[in-house]
C-alpha cells in the first residue's frame, strides 16, 4: 500500500484534465451577431443619450405654420419676443409641425429605456418568484397557478387592458408591458432551479450543511444568470414592439413624450401622403431591435446553447 | 474468401486545431480475420472509439478527419470510397453496435420497423419476405415473443433486449464485419454475461469478424482472441488474448493489467469500533397518492437494516435499480425515507426537517459518482471544500489551513486550492471530493459509486485513497458499487441487494467463498473473466 | 413637386386597384350596383338618437325615423311629416295636420297618438327641447291626423325646435317606444322613414345595414336639405366600419366603397388627385371647435381667468393645425355661426388675437397663482387630436400652468362629467367640436347653458346669460332675436362659458358614379343614385 | 388517458378563476365610466348616476363579482353595456373572422417554416443556414403594422392583386374569402414563421446529434431519410410546443392585423370594448381567450403521444 502522500498528481497516467475552455469573454468577442448587435445598440443609447444636443429643435415644440413638411425642409417660427428662428427638418415635420428628428432622437431614449427598463423589472421580480417557487415545494404549487393564470391572459390584450383603463403614461406602459411577461422569467428560473437543485454538487453543499437561503444564492442562483441575460434581451427588444404596437392601437405612451412608436403611431394615417413620419422612427426601431435580437441570440450561443428564445 | 477482412494500414486521424493532440490516432495498424474476435482495449481518450467510427466513415463531419492509411474491408479501401457506396457497405458488408442502446435506438419507431428500416434500404424483398427474415433473425438473437416484440417501442424493453434488437439489426444482412463499441458497459453484469455469450456465439454460427471495443480487462478475458492494446492514439500492443493478458510487456499494459481488481477478496481483520451508523427497518416508497387513480408505488428500499462500525467498510453491491443508491441518499438525507430509523451518533435523523438536521450534517459526507458534476464549475476547489467547516462556524483561515492539509493529504498540491474544476481530471476531481467531504471531520463517508466513472488506472488510486482515509481517520465507509472486482478489493462486509431488499449480508470472504443466495450467485456467475487469472506483475 | 408625384402614383394606385376591383371586391357580389357602401366618421353602437347626442346615431335617426318639419337647403323651416299647419293670431295655439300615408316599417299608420309621446321624451332630454315644453300648455290628438300644442305664452321657437336639424333631433316612433323612459335606450328601431334598420345584420364594430322602405312616401317637392322629398333611389345602404382613415381612403380609391362621409384632411389631396374620386361639402354651415372651461375648479372659476385664455388663443392656430388646408377652414369670431342668420361679431373684435400681453396683465389682475390647468387631451379622434396641444402651448405662452393629459375619448367623455378637483380626477378644460347647425342660437347651443348644476358640463352659472337665454325663447322676430343674440355674445365675451375657436368643413368623398348627395347639417342618404363603371 | 384529460381540466379551473378575478379586480379598479359614456354630451350627473344604478354598477365590487362569476357558471355571459346585444352574440358573430384569420396563419406559417427550419439545421454554418436565422430574427424585429402597411401598398394598392381591408365571410364564396385574407394572413405569419423556423431548427439540431442518427447512417440510411424519417419525428415535440406557445402570440397579433386590414373580428372587439370600457364584453372576451389558451396547450400536450410512444398518460 503506497501512503497517499506519494501519489501525486501525475500519478493519474491516461487521467489528463480536460484542454482549458477559452473564457466567455473570448467567446463573446469572437461572435459577430454580438459585436455587431452590441455597435448598434450602443450608438442607439448614445444617440438618446447625447439627444439634447443633436436635436434641432424641442420635440415638443408645436408650429402649425410649418406642419407635415417633408424631409429636408426648412421653417420658420416667431419666438415671443417676436426674433424668428430658422430651423432645418432633416426628416420633415409631423401633422402638428413638430420636427420628426428631434422627436425620433429623443425618441431613442424613452423606447431604449421602456426596453431596458421592462427587462430589468421582468428579470429582477421573476428571479425572486421563480427562485422561491423551484425551491419550496408548498409555495411552487400557489405561485405557478397564479403564474398560469397571467400566461392564460394574451400578452397584447392584457398590456391593453392595462394601459387603457389606467391613465396612458410612461410608468402605466412599462407595468403594462411587464405583467405579462414576468410569468415567462418565472418559468424559466424554476425550470433552472428545479435541474440544478439535482446536481450533486448542490446535493454536497447540503449534505455539508449549507442553509438553503445560502445555497439558493450561492449555488443555484449563479446558474440562471446566463439565461436571464439571454431572455433579458429578448424581453427588451419585444417590449420596444410592444409599445410602438400600443400607440399604433392609439393607447400608448402619450404623444408629448416622443417614443418611436407614438411617432410612428401618430404618423401612420398619413403613410401615403408623408410616408417619412412612419418611415424614419420607423427604421430606427427595426434597427435597435433587430440589434438587440442579433445581441440574444449570439449570448444564447454563446452563453446558453440549450435554451430557445420564447420557449 | 480468405485473408483479412479487415486491415487497418498506418491509419492516422487528425484532430481539429487547439486540442491536447495533434492526432486522435497515429500510424495504427491491425487486422480481424474472418471468425476472430479482436479486442480494442484502453482508456478513455486511446482512440479505439475514433479507429471503429473511421471504419464505419461515421467521423463527426469537420472536426474529425482521417488524414493517413488506409482502411482496408475485404480488400477494398473504405477512406476512398465514395458515400454511396460506403451507404452500400454499412449494413451488408460492415455493421456496428454502440455502447448505449437506449439512445442508440430511435425511441419513436418500432423495433420490428428499425431492423426492416435495413432490409429496406439495401434489399428489394416485398414487405411479407422482410417481416420473415426480421422475426428470423430476431429469434436467432433470441429475444422472447419476437411477434409482439416487432411492434414494441424501444423503451418499452429492457437494456438487455434493446442491445440484442442492436445486434439483430446489426447481423440481419450477416456482414463480414462486426464492430462492437462498448457494447456492454452501459449494462448490469448478468446482462452482460448474456450479450457477451450472444456476441460470441453469433460470431461462431455466422464466422463474423468482430473488433470490439472495451476498457474492461474482464470482458476482453471472456471473448477476446487477439488484443489490441491502444494508448494515446498509439497501438502499444498486439497480440493474442493469452500472451497479453498473461504476460504483457509493454509498461502500460502491465499497469492496466495490475489495476484491475481480483476477485479473491483480501483477507481482514475484524473491526470492533463502535457502531457509526444503523439503519432499523428503512424504507422508501416512490409513487403513490394520484389524483383520480391510484398510482402505482415502486418500492425502492424496504426493511433495510445494515450497521456501520467505526473503521469498517461495508459494501452494498447491487445491479442498477436495486435501491443501493436510495439507501445511500437517505442515509444522507438528500431525500427523507418514508419509514424507519437512521441512528447516527445515538440519535434517529430519519425525520428531521432540513433546519433540525443540519447540525448533524457534519456527521455523515457522500462522495458522487460524477467527478464532473460533484463540484461547483463556478467555485474555486478551495471555495467549495471550506464551504462546509465555515458552515459549523470555522474560521475561513482556519478552514484554508485545513484545506491546504486536506489537499496534500489527497495528494494534490495545496497551490491547487484556488483553481477551478475544469482544470482537473476526473480522478483528482474525485480526490477533492473526498476532501472535501474529511473537511468536515466526518465519522461515516458515502461512497456512492464513487469510482465507476474513472478509468481502471485511475480507479486503483482512488480506491487506495479511499482506503488509507478510511483507516486515518477511522472512518465508517459506505461504499456503493455495482462492481464485485472493486467490492472485493475494499470492503470488510458486503450487503447484496435485489429489488430493494437486502438479500444476503456478512463478511466479504463469506459472501465470495461461499455465496447463500441464489441471486449473488448469479452476480458472481456473470463476473467477467471470473476463472481468468491476470499477470501479476511489477 | 411632390404633389405632382403623388397624383401620378395614385392614379396608377386608382387605375391599377379598379381593373382588379371585379374579383376583389365580393360585396359587390350581392347587388353592389344597388348597395351604398359607406365609411361613416364612426361605429354605430348606441342606436336611441333622443337618448344620445352623438351624431352618429342622429345620422341613423335621419336614415329610419322621420320628423315633423326640417331644415331646408336656404336655413328656413319646411313641414316634412306634417301636411299643413296654422298658428291662431294669439300665437298660442299650433294645430297640424299629418299628411297622408304615413307608415311604419311594420306597415302601420303614423298617428297623432305616436306623435305626441315622440314630441315629450324629445323634450325630456334635448336642451332645446326642454326649453320649449317649458312654454306648452297642453298638447292633444284631435283625431289620428290632426293634434293641436297649446302654449302658455308665445314663443318663436316651437316650430323652428320641432325642425331642430341636429343633435337631439325631434324624431318621431311609435307610441310604444316612444313611452319608453327617456333615460333607458329603445330596444326597437321601428320608424317611418325611408330605410329600414336590418337589425339582424348589424353587428357593431363591423357595419350596420339599412334597406329601402318600399311603403314610404315622399313628398312631392324636391329633397332641399332635409326637407323635400325623401327618396331612396339605392336599394341598400351598408354602414361600413374601418376604423383606419389611411385605409379607408386606400378602398375608396380601389373602388371598395363608394362614399367616406368625412375623410382625414391630411388625405384629400390623394382623392384629389384621383379623378375617378369627387369631393363635396355636404354640410354647408360646417363645424365649429370649441374649449369648453370647467367653471367650478380653479383655475378657471374666475372669469377674468378665463377671459385672459380668450385673449391669449387666436383660431388660425388651431385650424391649421388640425385642418391646415385653408380651403376647409374659415376663422370666424361669431359664436352663432358664420353664414347664419344670428352671426355677429359684438364683443369679440379684440380677443382670439393672442395677445399674450393682455392675457399676462388679466391673469395677474386676477391673482392667478399657477394652479395648473387640467386639459384633456383626446389622442384617437383625428379631428381633435391637435387642438390640445396648441391650447397648451398658446396657454403657456401667456403664463398659465398646462397639466395636458392625453387620453382616449372615451377617457375624455368619461372625465369631463366629474366635478372632483383636477388633481383627483377632475378637469380644468376639454376641446370638442360642435356642428354649427346645433349652436346657430343662445337656447340650443347647450354650452350657453349657465344654469349652474342644472348646465351640461363645465356647469357655468350666469344669471345674466340665463336671462337673456328666457327672453330670446320669448323673441317673436328675428330682429329681436338678433339683439338678443349680440348681448349674449356681449356678456360672454366678458364671462366665458367657453371658446369658440374657429369654423371648419370636412367633405364628403365617393366614387364619380355617385350622384344626388344633398347638402345637410346631417349627411343623409335618399336621392343618392348609384350609377355603372368604376 | 382519459383521466389525466379530466385532471387538466380540473387543472384549469382555478387558473381560469385567477384570470377572472384579475380581469374583474382590473376592470373595476380603474378609471373611465361606461356610464358617462354612454350618457353622451351634456348629459348631467343626475342621468349618469341613474345608467350607472341600472347597470349595477352602484353594488359594492365583490357582490358584482359573484353576480357575474354566478352568471358565468350559468353559462350567461351577460349583455353589452353599448350595444342592444348580449355578449353571446357580439362574440359569435366575431369568431369567423378571427378564426379563420388565425387557423390561415398558422397553416401558412406551419408550411413555411418547418421546411426552412429543417434546411436551416441540416446546413448548419452555411449561408442558407445564416439566411433562413437572419430572416426569423429580422421577422421578429419588425412591427406586424408596418408589416402590414407595405403588404397593403405593394400587393393591393400598387398591384391590385388583393383587396385593401375587409373581410368576406365564407358564405360569400371561398374564393373572395380566402383573398381577403391573403394580406392579413401573411402580414400575421411574419413573426410566427420565424418563431417556429428558429425552434424546428434548434430541436432538429438537438436530434441530429442523436445516436440513433449515427446508428441509422451506419445502417447506411440515406441523408434525406435520415433527416425526414429519423430526425424530423423526433424533434416534433418542441415544434409542436412553440406552436402551442404561438398562439398566445397569435392573438395579440391578431388585434393589430385587424386594426389595420379592419376585419371584424375578436381582436378589434376587444379594442373597441376596451375603449368604450364595455366590462362584460371585456370579461367575456378575456376569459375565453384565456380558456381558448389553456385548452389549446392541453392538445398541445396530448399531441405529444402521438410523436412520441414514450409519452403517455
Amino acid at each position: 500500500m503506497t501512503a497517499p502522500a506519494t501519489t501525486t498528481p501525475l500519478a493519474d497516467a491516461a487521467d489528463t484534465p480536460a484542454p482549458a475552455k477559452p473564457t466567455v469573454w473570448r467567446k463573446l468577442f469572437r461572435n459577430p451577431a454580438v459585436l455587431t448587435g452590441l455597435a448598434i445598440v450602443l450608438v442607439m443609447v448614445f444617440i438618446g443619450l447625447i439627444a439634447p444636443l443633436i436635436a434641432t429643435s424641442d420635440p415638443s415644440a408645436i408650429n402649425p405654420a410649418a406642419r407635415n413638411r417633408l424631409p429636408m425642409a426648412e421653417s420658420s417660427m416667431r419666438a415671443d419676443d417676436g426674433t424668428r428662428i430658422t430651423v432645418k427638418h432633416w426628416m420633415g415635420t409631423d401633422t402638428l409641425g413638430r420636427d420628426v428628428f428631434s422627436r425620433v432622437v429623443y425618441g431613442a431614449r424613452v423606447s431604449i429605456f421602456i426596453g431596458v427598463a421592462v427587462a430589468a423589472i421582468s428579470i429582477g421580480v421573476g428571479l425572486v418568484v421563480g427562485l422561491l417557487a423551484g425551491y419550496f415545494r408548498w409555495l411552487d404549487s400557489v405561485i405557478m397557478r397564479i403564474m398560469d393564470g397571467l400566461m392564460a391572459i394574451p400578452a397584447i390584450l392584457l398590456a391593453i387592458a392595462v394601459v387603457s383603463l389606467s391613465r396612458a403614461g410612461l410608468l402605466s406602459v412599462i407595468i403594462a408591458i411587464v405583467v405579462p411577461e414576468v410569468p415567462r422569467v418565472v418559468r424559466l428560473v424554476r425550470a433552472v432551479v428545479l435541474s440544478v437543485r439535482e446536481e450533486p454538487y448542490v446535493e454536497a453543499a447540503r449534505v455539508s450543511g449549507t442553509p438553503t437561503l445560502k445555497l439558493l444564492i450561492r449555488h443555484v442562483l449563479p446558474n440562471t444568470v446566463a439565461p436571464l441575460i439571454v431572455q433579458g434581451t429578448f424581453i427588451c427588444a419585444s417590449a420596444i414592439l410592444v409599445e410602438a404596437i400600443l400607440s399604433f392601437l392609439g393607447i400608448g405612451i402619450p404623444p408629448e413624450i416622443p417614443t418611436w412608436g407614438n411617432i410612428m403611431a401618430e404618423g401612420r394615417q398619413l403613410f401615403r401622403v408623408f410616408p417619412h413620419n412612419i418611415l424614419y422612427p420607423g427604421i430606427f426601431l427595426a434597427l435597435t431591435v433587430l440589434a438587440v435580437n442579433m445581441l440574444g441570440d449570439g449570448l444564447r450561443d454563446t452563453l446558453d446553447p440549450k435554451m430557445e428564445k420564447r420557449g | 474468401m480468405s485473408g483479412p477482412i479487415l486491415e487497418i494500414r498506418n491509419l492516422t486521424v487528425g484532430l481539429p486545431k487547439g486540442g491536447d493532440r495533434a492526432n486522435a490516432v497515429e500510424n495504427v495498424s491491425f487486422h480481424v480475420n474472418p471468425g476472430e474476435i479482436v479486442c480494442v482495449v484502453g482508456e478513455s481518450g486511446s482512440g479505439k472509439s475514433v479507429t471503429a467510427h473511421s471504419v464505419m466513415g461515421l467521423l463527426p463531419k469537420g472536426q474529425l478527419k482521417a488524414t493517413g492509411g488506409e482502411i482496408l474491408l475485404e480488400g477494398e479501401n473504405v477512406l476512398t470510397a465514395t458515400p454511396s457506396r460506403l451507404r452500400a457497405l454499412r449494413g451488408t458488408r460492415m455493421s456496428m453496435i454502440f455502447q448505449e442502446p437506449m439512445t442508440a435506438l430511435n425511441p419513436v419507431v418500432t423495433c420490428g420497423a428499425q431492423i426492416d428500416e435495413v432490409l429496406q434500404i439495401h434489399t428489394d424483398l416485398g414487405a411479407a419476405e422482410r417481416k420473415e427474415k426480421v422475426l428470423a433473425v430476431m429469434n436467432s438473437v433470441s429475444l422472447p415473443d419476437p411477434e409482439k416484440m416487432f411492434d414494441a417501442y424501444p423503451h418499452q424493453l429492457s437494456g438487455g433486449q434493446r442491445q440484442r434488437i442492436m445486434i439483430a439489426q446489426a447481423l440481419v444482412l450477416d456482414p463480414a464485419l462486426l464492430i462492437a463499441d462498448e457494447p456492454t458497459t452501459a449494462l448490469d453484469v448478468t446482462t452482460q454475461a448474456q450479450i457477451l455469450k450472444l456476441v460470441s456465439e453469433m460470431q461462431e454460427r455466422r464466422g463474423t469478424g468482430v473488433l470490439f471495443i472495451t476498457h474492461d480487462f474482464g470482458v476482453v478475458a471472456e471473448i477476446a482472441h487477439r488484443v489490441v492494446v491502444m494508448q494515446k492514439g498509439h497501438v502499444v500492443e498486439a497480440g493474442t488474448a493469452n500472451e497479453v493478458l498473461k504476460n504483457p510487456q509493454h509498461p502500460y499494459t502491465k499497469m492496466l493489467i495490475n489495476a484491475v481488481p481480483p476477485l479473491t477478496p483480501a483477507v481482514r481483520d475484524e473491526k470492533t469500533g463502535p457502531v457509526a451508523l444503523e439503519t432499523v427497518k428503512l424504507c422508501k416508497v416512490y409513487g403513490g397518492g394520484g389524483f383520480f387513480q391510484k398510482k402505482r408505488e415502486v418500492r425502492a428500499a424496504s426493511d433495510v437494516d445494515i450497521r456501520v462500525r467505526r473503521g469498517e467498510t461495508l459494501g452494498i453491491v447491487g445491479e442498477s435499480g436495486s435501491g443501493k443508491s436510495t439507501v445511500a441518499r437517505c442515509i444522507a438525507r438528500l431525500i427523507e425515507p418514508s419509514s424507519g430509523g437512521i441512528v447516527v451518533d445515538n440519535m434517529d435523523i430519519a425525520r428531521l426537517s432540513e433546519r433540525q438536521l443540519r447540525p448533524h450534517r457534519k456527521h455523515c459526507q457522500i462522495v458522487f459518482q460524477d467527478p464532473y458534476r460533484s463540484l461547483n464549475p463556478r467555485r474555486s476547489v478551495g471555495a467549495s471544500i471550506v464551504e462546509g467547516p465555515m458552515n459549523f462556524g470555522v474560521s475561513a483561515d482556519a478552514a484554508h489551513a485545513k484545506a491546504r492539509d486536506l489537499m496534500k493529504l489527497v495528494g494534490l498540491s495545496p497551490d491547487a486550492l484556488d483553481r477551478y474544476p475544469h482544470q482537473f481530471s476526473g480522478g483528482q476531481r474525485q480526490r477533492i471530493c473526498i476532501a472535501r467531504a474529511l473537511a468536515m471531520e466526518p465519522e461515516i463517508l458515502i461512497a456512492d459509486e464513487a469510482v465507476s466513472a474513472l478509468d481502471v488506472s485511475v480507479q486503483a488510486q482512488v480506491l487506495d485513497l479511499l482506503d488509507d482515509v478510511r483507516k486515518k481517520f477511522d472512518l465508517a465507509v459506505l461504499f456503493i458499487t455495482h462492481d464485485l472486482r472493486v467490492a472485493a478489493q475494499i470492503c470488510d462486509r458486503i450487503a447484496v441487494m435485489q429489488n430493494g431488499v437486502v438479500v444476503e449480508h456478512g463478511k466479504t470472504v463469506d459472501v465470495f467463498t461461499n455465496p447463500q443466495h441464489a441471486y449473488t450467485r448469479s452476480l458472481f456467475e456473470a463476473a467477467p473473466g471470473r476463472n481468468f487469472e491476470f499477470a501479476r506483475v511489477a | 413637386m411632390k404633389s405632382v408625384k403623388l397624383s401620378r402614383r395614385s392614379v396608377v394606385a386608382g387605375a391599377a386597384a379598379a381593373s382588379a376591383l371585379a374579383g376583389t371586391t365580393g360585396a359587390s357580389a350581392q347587388g353592389a350596383a344597388n348597395t351604398l357602401r359607406v365609411v361613416m366618421h364612426s361605429d354605430l353602437r348606441i342606436v336611441d338618437p333622443i337618448w344620445t347626442t352623438a351624431y352618429i346615431v342622429r345620422n341613423h335617426g335621419y336614415m329610419i325615423y322621420d320628423t315633423l318639419f326640417a331644415l331646408d337647403s336656404k336655413g328656413d323651416v319646411q313641414p316634412q311629416m306634417v301636411d299643413k299647419f296654422t298658428v291662431s293670431d294669439d300665437k298660442l295655439t299650433y294645430s297640424f295636420t299629418l299628411r297622408d300615408g304615413l307608415m311604419w316599417h311594420d306597415n302601420t299608420p303614423v298617428t297623432t297618438a305616436d306623435v305626441i309621446p315622440s314630441i315629450r321624451r324629445w323634450g325630456a332630454r334635448d336642451p332645446l327641447g326642454q326649453t320649449v315644453l317649458g312654454f306648452v300648455a297642453s298638447m292633444d290628438a284631435k283625431d289620428p291626423k290632426t293634434f293641436e300644442i297649446k302654449l302658455k305664452e308665445p314663443t318663436g321657437l316651437l316650430i323652428f325646435a320641432l325642425g331642430k336639424p341636429s343633435s337631439n333631433v325631434p324624431f318621431i316612433m311609435p307610441k310604444r317606444v316612444a313611452e319608453t323612459d327617456p333615460n333607458t335606450q329603445i330596444s326597437e328601431f321601428v320608424g317611418s322613414g325611408p330605410f329600414v334598420f336590418q337589425r339582424d345584420e348589424w353587428r357593431p364594430g363591423d357595419k350596420a345595414v339599412y334597406t329601402k322602405f318600399a311603403g314610404y312616401k315622399p313628398r312631392s317637392e324636391p329633397a332641399s336639405g332635409l326637407a323635400g322629398g325623401k327618396v331612396a333611389k339605392v336599394d341598400r345602404v351598408e354602414w361600413r366600419v374601418v376604423a383606419d382613415q389611411q385605409q379607408a381612403v386606400n378602398a375608396l380609391l380601389a373602388g371598395e366603397i363608394d362614399i367616406i362621409e368625412s375623410p382625414s384632411h391630411d388625405l384629400l389631396p390623394l382623392l384629389k388627385a384621383d379623378n375617378n374620386i369627387k369631393l363635396f361639402n355636404w354640410n354647408p354651415l360646417g363645424n365649429q371647435y370649441t374649449m369648453r372651461f370647467n367653471h367650478t375648479t380653479a383655475p378657471f372659476n374666475n372669469p377674468k381667468i378665463r377671459q385672459a385664455a380668450l385673449y391669449a388663443f387666436n383660431q388660425e392656430d388651431f385650424l391649421k393645425a388640425t385642418i391646415g388646408d385653408p380651403e376647409y377652414y374659415k376663422v370666424c369670431k361669431a359664436m352663432f355661426v358664420c353664414g347664419s342668420p344670428l352671426e355677429t361679431m359684438a364683443g369679440m373684435e379684440d380677443k382670439l388675437e393672442s395677445n399674450f400681453a393682455k392675457a399676462r396683465q388679466l391673469l395677474q389682475e386676477a391673482g392667478y397663482n399657477r394652479e395648473p390647468v387640467v386639459l384633456l387631451h383626446s389622442t384617437d379622434l383625428q379631428v381633435l387630436t391637435n387642438l390640445a396641444p396648441v391650447a397648451k402651448s398658446l396657454l403657456e405662452r401667456a403664463g398659465f400652468v398646462v397639466d395636458m393629459q392625453s387620453m382616449d375619448w372615451q377617457t375624455v367623455v368619461a372625465r369631463r362629467v366629474k366635478r372632483d378637483p383636477p388633481t383627483q380626477g377632475g378637469w380644468s378644460a376639454m376641446l370638442t367640436s360642435w356642428v354649427s347647425a346645433d349652436i346657430l342660437n343662445p337656447v340650443m347651443a347647450g354650452f350657453f347653458n349657465a344654469s349652474g348644476d342644472k348646465a351640461a358640463f363645465g356647469w357655468p352659472n350666469d344669471p345674466e346669460i340665463e336671462a337673456l337665454r328666457a327672453r330670446f325663447a320669448r323673441a317673436g322676430t328675428l330682429a329681436e332675436q338678433k339683439q338678443i343674440a349680440e348681448a349674449v355674445q356681449r356678456r360672454v365675451a366678458e364671462n366665458p362659458t367657453h371658446i369658440h375657436l374657429g369654423q371648419w368643413y370636412s367633405p364628403g368623398a365617393h366614387r364619380s358614379n355617385i350622384s344626388g348627395w344633398v347638402a345637410t347639417p346631417a349627411p343623409v342618404f335618399w336621392n343618392i343614385e348609384k350609377g355603372r363603371g368604376a | 388517458m382519459l383521466s389525466y384529460i379530466l385532471r387538466r381540466l380540473a387543472a384549469t379551473v382555478p387558473v381560469l378563476f385567477t384570470v377572472a378575478v384579475m380581469v374583474f379586480l382590473m376592470l373595476r379598479l380603474t378609471p373611465g365610466d361606461p356610464a358617462a359614456i354612454i350618457a353622451g354630451d351634456n348629459a348631467t350627473s343626475q342621468q349618469i348616476l341613474d345608467i350607472r344604478t341600472k347597470l349595477g354598477l352602484e353594488q359594492p365590487v365583490l357582490q358584482q363579482f359573484f353576480i357575474w362569476l354566478g352568471s358565468i357558471l350559468r353559462g350567461d355571459l351577460g349583455e353589452s353595456f353599448f350595444f342592444r346585444k348580449t355578449v353571446w352574440e357580439l362574440i359569435s358573430e366575431r369568431i369567423e373572422p378571427t378564426l379563420s384569420l388565425a387557423v390561415l396563419t398558422i397553416v401558412l406559417a406551419v408550411i413555411i417554416a418547418i421546411p426552412l427550419g429543417v434546411v436551416a439545421a441540416y446546413r448548419q454554418g452555411t449561408w442558407v443556414d445564416r439566411l433562413v436565422m437572419g430572416f426569423s430574427v429580422i421577422g421578429f424585429s419588425v412591427p406586424v403594422f408596418v408589416v402590414g402597411y407595405l403588404l397593403v401598398y405593394i400587393f393591393a394598392v400598387k398591384l391590385g392583386w388583393f383587396p385593401v381591408q375587409g373581410y368576406q365571410r365564407i358564405s360569400g364564396g371561398l374564393g373572395p374569402w380566402f383573398r381577403s385574407l391573403v394580406l392579413p394572413a401573411f402580414t400575421l405569419s411574419v413573426i410566427y414563421v420565424a418563431l417556429i423556423a428558429r425552434m424546428t431548427r434548434t430541436s432538429v439540431l438537438e436530434v441530429l446529434s442523436e445516436d440513433y442518427i449515427r446508428t441509422a447512417r451506419a445502417k447506411g440510411q440515406t441523408e434525406v431519410k435520415v433527416l425526414f424519417q429519423h430526425a424530423l419525428k423526433n424533434a416534433a415535440v418542441p415544434i409542436v410546443t412553440v406552436v402551442g406557445i404561438g398562439i398566445a402570440l397569435l392573438i395579440g397579433g391578431v388585434v393589430v392585423t385587424e386594426s389595420v386590414y379592419s376585419i371584424p373580428g375578436l381582436g378589434r372587439l376587444t379594442v373597441d370594448a376596451v375603449l368604450a370600457r364595455d366590462f362584460p364584453v371585456i370579461q367575456a372576451i378575456i376569459l375565453s381567450f384565456s380558456f381558448v389558451y389553456v385548452l389549446i396547450n392541453l392538445l398541445v400536450d396530448l399531441s405529444y403521444t402521438i410523436f412520441d410512444p414514450r409519452i403517455r398518460y
